[in-house]
């Protein structure tokens, strides 16, 4: 047995800080095209590969390759470019708003709109999304009225959740958008549990939920993998990895000894190891995910693998913590500008068209803030009425909050 | 009828009426849990309605309010209420503010079962009483009831309640009223009237406190195991206390408990959890909002002491007849 | 000095003092916490002693329980106290009760840290006060400050307390003494006394509450935040109130409640939390077993409402000088 | 994509219930001697493959085969079944006493010794010890007094912990044993927190953790998995794989679908599944995975393969759920009997001996227990004071308990 040497303590560091060099080099890579699709029945023990090889298809020119090609038409490819392109520019605009004082806070998706795009136009009417803060992009692409997502965001008199809920809060059952929780990761187990009820129902719809790489680390990240697998439930767990969690990078969550992909190999969960910022790579991996689930075969661990491009949100400046250019030296690019370079590469969109969309998506968001902003923000305080904060505590008020709510209007 | 068979029965019957309850958790299925409230379930809705978990409160209770975001209408077991905690962020972050937050959007329609309370040499991780943690988180309604046929009643009301349920099952009672004197034969349910319980559907309301024993001299507050030692108490003493069941613990029944105050002048409150901060606190500051006027003496508070709940000395811990007596010659005296 | 920069002092002196001191939690390495409080700390001692960790509260409880055991003093941050109740069980069930169930073979030497309360616009996740809910756990001291010059010292005293200690941080305070009136311009500490920081080591002992303003009319239990806001009450009502900032909720100073209430007969309680088993609840009841005799009005409870906080309304909800100072009055009509 | 089908709801179930014949087909065994050993520095992503074969020293002759026989002299190996003898005779004693009253509750660990006793000789003295209920065999094998053991268990005069604990949730400091818990899982976390707080301190001395399969399900080993790879902890993390918890088999936890030592696969932590019924390989694994904790090389995860012979506790009654006949046909067998076996096969023990052993650790324990039971028992009331109570809930008891403590004796 070895002689006795002093114990080290190991805390992972990040590649770089700032001022220093942005470094990737700790990613692995694969080519595009280069890795095997297997079919949805295979067993989870013949597939292990795929947690640590990475799933792209569209290549530096902006061909798509190999196996993962999915055969989407066309109009959904545009439909897509538009949703992520509106997604950015739905950002830059709350984020304006926010810097005028017209709402408390804001969170961007920035560098990560394909993957909240993708799966909502790859999945189906009826499935349920237990999203995080960062999946605006579902709601776009669902077309649900940007309008109504600005009012929450201004917290105003037409804001469906009443002022109640912190900007970006959003909830969206007419969109199988599931309530956001301010608490890390609780979606994740309900994603399995809802996905468990509509088994036993004997239902066809499947629910897929979201954490970040950071989130991973709570319990009930670990509890819907336990519960997914031990009832095989028909649900899609996603792991956006955007490589930051507010100041900590991966590595904090465990990423620099193994791939979050592969945490699902343990629990017997086929896992998927995917660029996040391929929208084609979305698209195909979802529909693989989402086919198991809705054949019986169970639940599919999907790595994401991305950049937060912008900070973690308005209350954040990452120039403390990380190289101001880091984003410049991503090597998996801008989804945006991979789709486009894609349909231009196939004749089937132009810079024109681009710059069109682009011009057109600003006007409506515009038009869409001008509209919010009318029915009010937190600056002129137009909110919801004070009396309704005790409202849906429960289903009826009781008697001791009516009480403590004639108290409140008394003393005003 | 036994405290567990009730529960059962409660959940037969809810189970036969809506396709949409589920009962899930810890050895419950094919076993039929380690107190036996779900024996025979399993067999009779089969493993799809009545099913094992894994060994996770958190992930049970998570689960749950997936489910009940679903439609379902789940009513889970936490084997002890002492193992609870790993499940409360998924109570108090989501259950509890889900239909806040959604502005009712999405709800959770769960009842979350736990045996609860000691005396039967548990230790501490066996013996808890939490229910004040449940009484201060707002969305949450905690029930406590102190035997059949109430736990039958209010477990049917809680389950067919929209909003989440805390149903704390107080364990030293499951096969008897027991009144602190531990040293004495066990009384069967059999023997006690409450012990009658119809086999069908029947509702007691949330809310809705009940008199156990009339009286002019001082009022107890009390539930669970401690209804029945107060009832000793009031007889050994030959102090014509009028004993409230509280039953709920939220909602309050302020207007049974102002009444009855107001009518002795005198109050006396009794639970098994520690003492600071726990709901007899909240009881004890309510009762002298309401009637402050017409207190005689001050309100007393019997309860545990606030230290774990300890193995070989738990009858010096349990708030027994003896301690009851004793603050119910007080309050007279004062 | 602000009040983070009081802690920061804090955890600095005691990081120099005591090498088995470290310090983690999800933020509070290089980037310094997002409250600034361990700005420098990683720098100065190593990344072996100030460190990241995953976003796992109860991971984060749970290993400071086996560093304890180890011998070190960890001192860690739960980024919100909205976000402790993944943590819970390791506090309740653990750090609460190590040496009591091993007769003092190991024990659980942690501080807490947690900013809590509202007025950030921080929503129903970051604005909770969650104090009450340890305060019902025996085992655990509650410490909650209202001011840079007592959050170090009082800190100091947490770290140095060989038991775990909650150690709760009113975020809206850290950069000036918030009087509840949101719309007037920000005080800085820099201009209040106890905004004065030495920068070395000093005590403020834990369980002994401060007179923040003597006076004869009615006694006033406050903490945090409304101690300030109590202040701001009882000059504009010209009221002569006494009020007392409690400072550690337990062990509770209750010699000085019962001396200053005996004095002036008359009590009103403030805090921020929900009011349902609220501390306050506590409060009340002790007051009145105390001091019945003495009591000519009701105590009066003043606290936010039984609902999440909400954004958009929450001076709703914050329970300011307009609320205190209604309750001052009836309590003086009372 | 499929056609909608509905949704099915699964439920894993045991391979026999009450009634019906035990079958262990679905348990994955290796030969003994089959399985390769690597080198203490192998990298993770270079042995996975441990994670799903059964490492095994002992054949069917008993002897000692492949890479993993340990090296171990002989003399440790006696010591190792008189533990693991005594042990059993230590359960038996007091499995009596409970049924005479004399306690309230017991544990026993039958099938399970060699998990403990392994463990506890191959580790160092001052290595710290996070156990479980059922490692009784750890304190034996460290020839803790026995005497001392039997006070906790009947809450006597004599107990070190004053009474205040469940039978059997032993304290042992000066044993490296770490107080019991009686919350499932719990102490997986410390262990890592106090391996973390030895590599802060440059300390030499490694901690080792135990959990059972179905407590893997609870959010502390998902912590315990995370923090240990996080900072390379040196320590052991063990879950004990006995295929049942209570009434709940090993697939409830998810076992049906990966083995349990896979799990640490997705953490990047070195994963090994071990014959637990093997005392030789209970020796051999523990080296390896204390050798790489002490040479800064961090964690190990190792899933023992067991089986729970006996009751679930004195409360519990297996035959309700599981065939009464099941661990006859258990695939392992008995460790006791197969490492007897073994000294017997290499000439260093005989029947005659074994004999001798049991006959001489009964008589031990029955003194030991009439010495326990002369310091009182549940049955005669003899117990720690009432006052006690009030002690060690803080380090000096704070006014409000001196207060109660009045009370409670006024009172009496
Ligand atoms: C339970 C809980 N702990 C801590 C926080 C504070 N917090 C908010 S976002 C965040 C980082 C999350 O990182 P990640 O999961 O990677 O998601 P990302 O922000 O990168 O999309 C933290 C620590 C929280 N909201 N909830
Ligand atoms: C947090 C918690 N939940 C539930 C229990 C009740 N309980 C005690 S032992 C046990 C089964 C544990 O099974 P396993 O982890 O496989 O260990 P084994 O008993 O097989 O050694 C359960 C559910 C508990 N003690 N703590
Ligand atoms: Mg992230
Ligand atoms: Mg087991």
């Amino acid at each position: 047995m070895a002689e006795a040497v002093p114990l080290r303590f190991g805390i992972p560091e990040p590649p770089a800080r700032p001022g220093e060099l942005a470094d990737f080099s700790y990613l692995d890579l694969s080519a595009a095209g280069s890795v095997r699709r297997p079919d949805v029945d295979v067993a989870p023990a013949e597939m292990r590969d795929l947690a640590y090889s990475l799933i792209r298809v569209l290549d530096d020119q902006g061909a798509a390759v190999g196996p993962w090609a999915p055969d989407a038409d066309l109009g959904a490819l545009h439909e897509g470019l538009r949703a992520m392109v509106m997604t950015r520019a739905y950002d830059d605009r709350m984020v304006t708003a926010q810097r005028q004082g017209k709402t408390s806070f804001y969170m961007r998706c920035t560098g990560e709109e394909a993957i909240a795009v993708g799966h909502a136009l790859q999945l189906r009417p009826g499935d349920m999304f237990f999203p995080t803060y960062r999946q605006q992009g579902w709601l776009i692409a669902r077309r649900w009225p940007m309008v109504d997502m600005m009012c929450q965001v201004f917290s105003n008199e037409k804001d469906r959740l009443h002022g109640r809920q912190m900007p970006i809060m959003y909830s969206a059952r007419d969109a199988d958008f599931f309530s956001i929780s301010g608490n890390l990761g609780t979606q994740f187990i309900q994603a399995v549990g809802w996905a468990m009820a509509s088994a036993i129902n004997g239902d066809t719809r499947i629910a897929s939920g979201v954490v970040g790489e950071g989130t991973t680390a709570e319990a009930d990240f670990h509890h819907a993998l336990t519960f997914a697998t031990t009832y095989q439930a028909p649900v899609i767990l996603n792991v956006v990895n955007n490589q930051w969690a507010i100041s900590s990078f991966q590595g904090i969550a465990g990423g620099s000894r193994s791939t979050f992909a592969a945490r699902g190999i343990g629990y017997g969960i086929p896992s998927l190891r995917v660029d996040g910022n391929d929208y084609l790579a979305v698209l195909s991996a979802t529909r693989w995910a989402a086919e198991r689930a809705r054949s019986n075969r169970g639940p599919t661990l999907i790595e994401w693998v991305t950049y937060r491009a912008a900070a973690h949100s308005s209350s954040d400046d990452p120039s403390r913590y990380r190289p101001a250019e880091e984003w410049k030296s991503w090597p998996l690019g801008d989804p945006i500008e991979r789709l486009k370079t894609h349909l231009i590469a196939v004749d089937e969109w132009s810079e024109q068209q681009h710059a069109d969309l682009v011009a057109d998506t600003d006007r409506e968001v515009l038009a869409a803030a001008k509209e919010a902003e009318s029915y009010g923000t937190l600056l002129d305080g137009r909110v919801a009425s004070a009396r309704s904060i005790f409202e849906d505590v429960f289903k009826d008020i009781p008697p001791h909050l009516q009480r403590q709510r004639r108290q409140m209007e008394d003393e005003r | 009828m036994t405290m567990n068979a009730a529960i059962r029965s409660a959940l037969d019957v809810m189970m036969e009426r809506d396709p949409n309850v589920v009962v899930f958790g810890e050895d419950i299925g094919y076993f039929g849990g380690v107190f036996r409230c779900t024996e025979g379930l399993q067999a009779k809705y089969g493993s799809e309605r009545v099913f094992d978990t894994p060994i996770a409160e958190g992930g049970i209770i998570g689960a749950a309010v997936g489910m009940g975001a679903y439609g379902l209408r789940p009513v889970v077991e936490i084997q002890f209420a002492d193992y609870v905690y790993p499940g409360l962020d998924q109570l108090i972050s989501e259950a509890a503010r889900l239909r806040y937050r959604s502005s009712a959007e999405f709800t959770a329609p769960l009842t979350v079962r736990m045996p609860c309370g000691g005396g039967i040499h548990g230790g501490q991780t066996h013996s808890q009483s939490p229910e004040s943690l449940f009484t201060h988180v707002c969305g949450l309604t905690t029930v406590l009831p102190s035997n059949p046929y109430d736990a039958k009643g209010l477990l049917i009301a809680s389950i067919e309640d929209d909003d989440p349920v805390i149903f704390l099952e107080p364990k030293r009672i499951y096969n008897g009223p027991f009144d602190g004197h531990h040293d004495m034969p066990v009384v069967p349910w059999s023997s006690h009237p409450l012990g009658e319980v119809p086999d069908g559907y029947y509702r007691v309301d949330l809310g809705r406190a009940a008199v156990r024993r009339a009286g002019d001299d001082v009022t107890v507050l009390a539930y669970g195991t401690m209804v029945h030692v107060a009832e000793a108490a009031a007889s050994e003493t030959g102090i014509d206390a009028e004993i409230l069941d509280l039953r709920t613990l939220l909602p309050l029944d302020t207007d049974a408990i102002e009444a009855s105050v107001d009518k002795t002048g005198r109050c006396v409150i009794v639970h098994e959890a520690t003492r600071t901060s726990g709901f007899g606190a909240e009881l004890s500051a309510t009762v002298q909002e309401l009637c402050f006027y017409r207190l005689e003496a001050p309100i007393e508070r019997v309860t545990g002491w606030d230290t774990p709940y300890p193995h070989a000395q738990e009858w010096d811990y349990f708030p027994g007849p003896a301690r009851v007596s004793a603050a119910l010659r007080r309050v007279m005296a004062g």
